[in-house]
């Protein structure tokens, strides 16, 4: 029972640390897509964000540094997104299409050429990383059953980017349901020109969305190089844009599920490292890339099965032009 | 190079070392990535034309490209790392990874506490599975109890380059109650190595001397020497010592190995040294002979 | 605002675009201390300058037209296909199971066999997505996204365990027999000496011709494009959108199984793992930068082709600049001729009038 | 400039005493080529209804775009209370106390009342605060100016008068001293209407200015103290309501003295051409909104479903039409049963000889971003070429036959239907539609937003149809075109018929009741001031209006 208890924290506890990328760009498309801009670029704003922030960190030795880089170097993209897709009216996803290719690129071209490592930046130790954090008492409540093996394992030992996470995520719900920004960023996501006519720039307001993205998957970015792994490494975002964009979708673009969506991604990945290679009673052993695919398979289904169909926000994907 | 790119830190990286130690001698050379499975042919036939000799690859993955080319530049000289390419003018050099895995298996059983240790390779496939393979003979042969965890990190060659996963597949290991884990994991396995020296736990790792990663974390790494068999290849071509024909390196030839050095020394007994000369003498006498999954596909002790 | 002239719309401005492009990605080569003129110079030598440099252009080309079309022919019934990636792969095996069982016949059997087999198995990896959305309404978006991961366990799965021959090292099915193989143009023309480029580009024109006439003009492409542009127009006209999803993303990964065909059928003989190596994302710009035309498909297809292989031969030449600063190049091409396309419209536009107007107004 | 000012001129006088809330000095605007405002000058006075009429694409919903701020213009000045403004976004004019009710609504769909009404006019950072303070305004609003709404309910759940009202309470809420409204009634019920008038009387009491624009030039004269008339893209004319006529004001428009009224022969029913029994159908959320609904359509009769908008009429439309599956019932075409399985339903019906003008041809009945030519043959393209291919030679031969025959303008086949205006796009519809001689044709809305000069045409076509045996089944919330076409009315409410009229002498109050599914006990509420007056039948209606052969006559885009 114990162990099981033991067993089921640690599942969950990784799951915490999968999920925590996927999160921050999942809620960073949020804003993007709520305000009517699809942002297919994701993973290369997360790759950029990864870079710029191994870099700075590697550099400067300091993890916070490396922190802004990241969330600067992702502002450089969502401004070139925000320049293509809402000052010259082009084309969202080719733009989006266009950032990724730019992020693969560049990336590891800059790399090679500051630190002669093909791409990849030095090796980070101790404060070039965010390390975990234990939550006061933690230790102390150790002993207690149950509660305190949840506290210590499961709630507490995460970095500061993970919290900074699982805290964005009703702040976002919050600024979108409850605050005028969110009004009027749902608002133009759905409809420009009743904001428009309410006297309210499209434009402005769409950038406005845009920096948030920036900033969330920025930080997605850091996540990734400085504080889950310890240095920079080509295409190290692995497809997470693209899956975030997929869980943006399955929740409906609505914050608290978009948690969960996230969180789902990552128990099933967390589950799929620790069944791979078992053999099950009744079927025998299963071919490890029939595991590894089950995360994706599952999605399917549950996609198929029980959840309806997404409505996008209307105006997302047009450029709003105004005749004049 | 292969897939995964020049600095991976471990085996593309050493083919690079190993130029880089030709260079340092006085000699030149020329060298490329490629960027996709296409291009090998056309690669491999632009550096012959443009007269270059010896052209070394690291990668089994050149092997068709290789046979097709070869032919066409008979001047040439090829050398092949890590498959066979039987033609006259190339030269093939594998190894026998898992007599190296094997030691390091004997180091990683005799350190591990909670009789549980752990491999990760980058994804399931043969190369990566003789290392998996010859690493559990080796770990059993010293504990026959021991358990071996087997975690992928990937599905493809994309699973490389992704050392956060390969960080959450340790760290799944390192909760299931592996404290030694030997990473076969190219540039994702940097992810294994940090998350064994985070939680206090053993890393091994793999191609290069990756001792000086973690010091005191990584246990010992299972080199190959491809910087070697590179500098070797271009080094015969100068000298005129180069010859077609297969090269297999394995302990034997000092081709395959455990890492000693100061960044592990203290994690290392004189009892755990002892045994790997005893397994690296019984190898090489014969006495005991490690199975390579790559014949029959199966691995018996995993 | 007075619209441009139409040559300057189709011509002038997507030239100048590129032109930007080439000119921002030769500052970043000056940045690393190149010469980007002599960048350019190789480029295009590598290009075009010598047979088989063409010739590996063409091979590029081939697949990023279906890659494009693939696109391209969802998005006119208004799905957007992220999947030719998978769809491809899956492709593959078709391609390979098909010649496998027919090893040692001769091509002209083998080929269009290939084509119809790979085509049936990219179309079932595409019309899965296609009936999820038409009966379950999920998101086409996703589960293509998905597909491609599965795509990749599976076919890992299959090559390595299932086709891989004993006693071979690499991953990759058993090879065809050459005479099974589509035959390179390089057995027919001197030009092609030992370039990739393969039967399968005739069919990639072929292809671009058909889906111009596909939707264009036939009635089914009336019924796709106006079930892209509006779908309750579509339903109004009797046309059945579920049926009309389902038929077109199985289109669609035919489309996309045809880059197997070049790759497994034409190139490697075998099936290798990662074998698509991103043509299928490729095809995303391809399609959008060529806006979804056919026309601007094979000539965008060519403009990635030339970038391909004109990027390869930079990275022989010029040491200083290596593969990911190609990749940067092409960033920059697709932002600057897909995405900002509109960007030199209104100053072109004003410039045009300006010179126009001292002729036009006597 | 100022020398030229034919509207001052020619005010009339005896108004002139109240102060300019707002004057146009020489607007000029261009569209591309298109010179869609033509140095305007017009003077609205502060405290009164003033109406703008003109034909569609006169220049009308642009010269009130120009004034919120959403265009701006080439040349010209805006003098709100006599002071220059200069007017660069909307923002701007409701800052000077304009607001606008636009001809499409500028609504988000899936905003609750409350958040359409605050958004942009906020005040604090927090939603809370001004969320309360516009429920309590919302509510004051509603009693001063019987403007209810549920200020929870979600737009799109709204009746289109109710949205209406939303957008009202927009401007009312940004403290609108004009309100400009840009053919507010032409998706309203008559009852929605007076109630929409009702309240514009109240904003006149409070002090204050209502410009409005409609093609109906009944409303303009029960309601508007002055009103002025737009001809392509020109100021003609501004006159004192109660000095002028229909008459007047169309000849003004059109540019000569017309006079035609629905001439439409007695009926002479055949055998049933289109049989309904027991219908029951649900709409997208499985909610059932036509239950059980029977009727019959013969040759050579028009049979009018009048009914306020909601009431089930679209879903039966769709139903019939084919293009959303029964719930229970048969539908008969011709004695044969139409079957509605799947989503190609629509194709089955029109094989079976039926043809259907939808309700909203945006939404429906065109693909805007298709050619004139691709959208006449929508939904018959089967019959253009024989195999696979299409015959583009013999649609665009067909299109162009259309073309002539309803005199589309431009009559540019080529041109992308959503720059046709709407009046237009409804003829195109309208062609493809009953040009192929259908046995029987269902018509929703047929001229929704459509100006005078058309409407005339379309009910003409629709007449020549039924007199050609075909059978008829029309939908219209508009209770004068239903009176005026139909040979029978059917009433709708709540999904079920709940009675049968005869046009010629059914009364208006009684059918209005049935409608609203009320009592008897309700009637009485009409005569408030503001109010319409009753509903002339067609045959006393004397309107001068243009006849279809005088189309040809003028073209606004010329
Ligand atoms: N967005 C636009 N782009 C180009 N031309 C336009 C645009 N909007 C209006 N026009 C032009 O301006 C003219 C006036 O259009 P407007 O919409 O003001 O007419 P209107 O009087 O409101 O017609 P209606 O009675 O049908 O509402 C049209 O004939 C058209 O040619
Ligand atoms: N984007 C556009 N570009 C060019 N012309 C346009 C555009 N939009 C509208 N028009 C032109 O505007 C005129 C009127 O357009 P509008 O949208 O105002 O229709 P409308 O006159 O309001 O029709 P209705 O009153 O029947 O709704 C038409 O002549 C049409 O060709
Ligand atoms: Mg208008
Ligand atoms: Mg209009």
């Amino acid at each position: 029972m114990e162990s099981y208890l033991v067993d089921i924290t640690l599942i969950l506890d990784s799951t915490v640390r999968l999920a925590v990328p996927l999160i921050l760009a999942c809620l960073a498309g949020l804003y993007s897509e709520r305000a009517g801009i699809v942002d297919i670029g994701l993973e290369g704003k997360l790759l950029a964000g990864a870079f710029a922030a191994a870099s700075m960190s590697a550099v400067t030795g300091s993890a916070w540094l490396g922190l802004l880089a990241g969330i600067g170097a992702a502002l450089m993209f969502s401004g070139i997104h925000g320049l293509a897709s809402i000052n010259f009216k082009g084309n969202q996803t080719i733009s989006g299409v266009a950032l990724n290719f730019l992020a693969a690129g560049l990336t590891t071209f800059l790399g090679q050429s500051w630190f002669k490592r093909g791409g990849y930046t030095p090796q980070l130790s101790g404060d070039q990383r965010f390390n975990p954090i234990t939550l006061p008492f933690a230790e102390q409540l150790r002993e207690v059953p149950i509660l305190g093996q949840i506290y210590f394992e499961l709630i507490s030992g995460h970095n500061i980017i993970t919290y900074f996470a699982f805290i964005a995520v009703p702040v976002t719900a919050w600024v979108l349901f409850r605050t005028r920004f969110g009004l009027r960023l749902r608002a133009v996501g759905e409809n420009p020109k009743a904001i428009d006519t309410a006297g309210i720039s499209v434009t402005r307001l769409r950038y406005q969305a845009l920096i948030i993205t920036a900033v969330l998957v920025g930080i997605g970015g850091a996540y990734l190089s400085i504080a889950q792994s310890a240095g920079f490494n080509n295409n190290m975002s692995a497809g997470r844009g693209y899956i975030a964009l997929a869980a943006l979708i399955f929740a409906k673009w609505r914050p608290g599920p978009a948690l969960l969506v996230c969180l789902m991604f990552g128990f099933l990945d967390a589950v799929q490292f620790r069944i791979q290679g078992q053999v099950f009673p009744i079927i025998g052993e299963v071919p490890v890339q029939a595991i590894q695919a089950l995360p994706y398979i599952l999605t399917v289904i549950l996609l198929a099965g029980f959840i309806g169909r997404a409505v996008a926000p209307k105006a997302s994907g047009i450029p709003y032009t105004k005749e004049r | 190079y292969d897939g995964g790119g020049k600095f991976d830190k471990s085996f593309n990286e050493a083919a690079y070392n190993g130029a880089e130690m030709f260079k340092a001698e006085g000699g030149a050379y020329q060298d490329l990535e490629i960027s996709g499975d296409a291009m090998r042919e056309q690669a491999i036939r632009q550096f012959a034309s443009r007269g270059n000799n010896p052209i070394v690859m690291p990668g089994f993955s050149w092997e068709t490209a290789l046979k097709t080319v070869a032919p066409e530049f008979p001047d040439t000289k090829f050398t092949i790392i890590d498959t066979v390419v039987d033609l006259p003018n190339v030269q093939s050099v594998v190894f026998k990874e898992q007599e190296g895995s094997y030691l390091v298996g004997i180091l990683a059983a005799m350190k591990s506490e909670s009789g549980k240790i752990g491999v990760v390779p980058a994804f399931n496939f043969d190369l990566l599975e003789a290392f998996a393979c010859g690493y559990a003979q080796g770990a059993k042969s010293v504990n026959p109890d021991i358990e071996v965890l087997e975690t992928y990190v990937g599905t493809g060659f994309e699973a490389f380059n992704d050392p956060g996963k390969a960080t959450e597949v340790a760290k799944s290991q390192l909760d299931q109650g592996a404290d030694v884990i030997f990473q076969v994991a190219g540039g994702a396995g940097a992810g294994v190595l940090q998350a064994a020296a985070d939680a206090g736990k053993f890393g091994i790792g793999v191609d290069s001397n990756q001792n000086h990663l973690h010091p005191g974390s990584v246990l010992t790494s299972m080199v190959k020497r491809v910087d070697v068999a590179t500098y070797n290849a271009m080094k015969g071509v100068e000298d005129g010592t180069w010859a077609p024909g297969v090269i297999v390196l394995g302990l034997a030839e000092d081709g395959v190995g455990a890492a000693f050095d100061d960044n592990n020394a203290s994690l290392i007994t004189d009892d755990m040294k002892a045994a790997v000369e005893k397994a690296s003498a019984d190898i090489i006498s014969g006495a005991v002979t490690v199975h390579d999954f790559r014949t029959d596909k199966a691995c018996p002790s995993l | 605002m007075t619209p441009l002239p139409r040559w300057a719309d189709v011509v002038l401005l997507p030239l100048l675009n590129v032109v930007l492009a080439f000119l921002v990605g030769g500052l970043i080569v000056l940045a690393v201390g190149q010469n980007p003129l002599q960048a350019v110079g190789i480029m295009l030598y590598g290009a075009f300058g010598y047979g088989s440099g063409f010739g590996y252009t063409l091979y590029y080309t081939t697949d990023f037209i279906f890659a494009g079309l693939a696109v391209s022919l969802a998005y006119h019934a208004g799905l957007f296909n992220i999947g030719p990636e998978g769809q491809a792969y899956v492709g593959g095996l078709g391609v390979i199971l098909l010649g496998l069982a027919l090893n040692g016949a001769h091509w002209a059997i083998v080929f269009p066999l290939m084509i119809i087999c790979g085509g049936a198995f990219g179309a079932l990896w595409a019309f899965v997505p296609g009936y999820l959305q038409a009966k379950r309404g999920s998101h086409v978006v996703i589960t293509t996204i998905l597909f491609n991961f599965i795509a990749t366990s599976m076919m890992g799965f299959l090559i390595s365990r299932v086709l891989k021959p004993v006693g071979v090292n690499s991953d990759e099915s058993a090879p065809l027999e050459a005479i099974t193989r589509v035959p390179q143009l390089r057995t027919f023309i001197e030009l092609f000496k030992n370039s990739p480029v393969n039967l399968t580009f005739f069919l990639a024109i072929i292809a671009l011709f058909f889906i111009y006439w596909l939707i264009w003009r036939t009635k089914f492409g009336y019924a796709v494009r106006a079930l892209g542009q509006n779908p309750v127009a579509a339903n109004y006209a009797g046309i059945s959108n579920q049926k009309m999803i389902m038929i077109v993303m199985a289109m669609s990964g035919v489309l996309a199984a045809m880059v197997a065909v070049n790759n497994v059928g034409g190139v490697q003989g075998r099936l290798i793992l990662n074998f698509v190596n991103g043509a299928g994302f490729v095809g995303i710009a391809v399609a959008f930068m060529g806006r979804g035309h056919p026309v601007g498909v094979g000539l965008s297809a060519l403009l990635f082709g030339i970038l391909y292989q004109g990027g390869q031969e930079l990275a022989f030449q010029m040491p200083g600049i290596t593969r990911e600063m190609i990749v940067t190049i092409q960033a920059l091409v697709i932002l600057f001729t897909g995405a900002m396309g509109d960007m030199l419209r209104a100053p072109l536009a004003r410039l045009l009038a300006r010179s126009s107007s001292p002729t036009g107004a006597k | 400039m100022t020398s030229l000012h034919p509207t001052n001129a020619q005010r009339s006088e005896g108004t002139a005493a109240a102060p300019l809330a707002i004057e146009l000095v020489g607007i000029n605007k261009h569209f591309g080529p298109v010179h869609a405002n033509r140095d305007i000058h017009l003077a609205i006075r502060r405290g009164t209804v003033h109406g703008i009429v003109g034909e569609n694409g006169a220049g009308k919903s642009t010269l009130m775009s120009i004034l919120y701020g959403f265009y701006t213009a080439d040349s010209g000045e805006i003098r709100v209370n006599g002071t220059p403004a200069h007017i660069t976004d909307s923002r701007h004019a409701l800052a000077l106390g304009i607001g606008m009710v636009h001809q499409h609504f500028m609504l988000v769909d899936n905003f609750s009342v409350l958040e359409n009404v605050v958004l942009g006019a906020e005040d604090s950072a927090f939603l809370a605060p001004t969320l309360n303070k516009a429920r309590t305004q919302l509510k004051a609003l509603a009693r001063d100016y019987g403007l209810e709404v549920d200020p929870d309910a979600i737009i799109e759940n709204l009746s289109v008068g109710q949205q209406q009202r939303v957008e009202i309470l927009k401007a009312l809420y940004r403290g609108a001293e004009t309100l400009i409204l840009d053919e507010p009634t032409g998706v309203l019920t008559p009852d929605e209407a007076d109630h929409l008038f009702r309240i514009l009387g109240k904003l006149r009491e409070e002090g204050k200015t209502i410009i409005l624009i409609t093609h109906k030039l009944r409303e303009i004269m029960a309601i508007t103290d002055e009103v002025s008339v737009m001809r392509q893209g020109a100021m003609v004319k501004t006159l004192n309501t109660k000095e002028t006529s229909p008459g007047e004001l169309a000849e003004l428009m059109v540019g000569r003295r017309v006079l035609l009224r629905v001439e439409k022969g007695p009926a002479s029913p055949g055998k049933v051409l289109l049989d309904v029994e027991d219908l029951v159908v649900t709409d997208d959320f499985k909610v059932p909104r036509v239950k059980g609904v029977s009727f019959q359509v013969r040759a050579g009769e028009i049979v009018g479903i009048a009914g306020v908008a909601g009431n089930g009429q679209s879903e039966l439309l769709e139903s019939i039409a084919g293009m959303r599956d029964q719930l229970l019932g048969t539908i008969r075409l011709n004695g044969e049963v139409l079957s509605l399985e799947g989503d190609d339903g629509a194709a089955r019906a029109r094989a079976a000889g039926l043809a259907h003008v939808p309700e909203d041809r945006l939404r429906m009945g065109l693909v805007t971003t298709f050619s004139e030519w691709e959208n006449s043959i929508l939904g018959y393209q089967h019959s253009y070429g024989s195999g696979a291919g299409l015959d583009i030679a013999k649609a665009r031969a067909t299109a162009e036959e259309y073309i002539k025959k309803f005199d589309i303008r431009p009559p540019n086949l080529d041109l992308k239907t959503a720059n046709f205006s709407g009046g237009n796009q409804q003829k195109i519809v309208l062609a493809r539609e009953m040009e192929r001689n259908p046995d029987v044709l269902i018509v929703g809305q047929p001229t929704r937003g459509v100006d005078i000069g058309a409407i005339e045409f379309i009910h003409n076509q629709i007449i020549k149809m039924r007199d050609a045996g075909k059978a008829i089944l029309l939908v219209s919330v508009e209770l004068d075109e239903i009176r005026s076409l139909a040979d029978r009315i059917l009433v709708i409410f709540d999904g079920k018929i709940v009675g049968e009229a005869d046009p010629a002498t059914a009364d208006e109050t009684e059918l209005g009741l049935l409608m609203t599914g009320s009592h008897a006990g309700d009637v009485g509420t009409v005569s408030e001031p503001g109010t319409l007056a009753p509903h002339e039948t067609p045959v006393q209606q004397t309107l001068t209006q243009m006849s279809p052969q005088d189309n040809s006559g003028k073209d606004p885009n010329q």
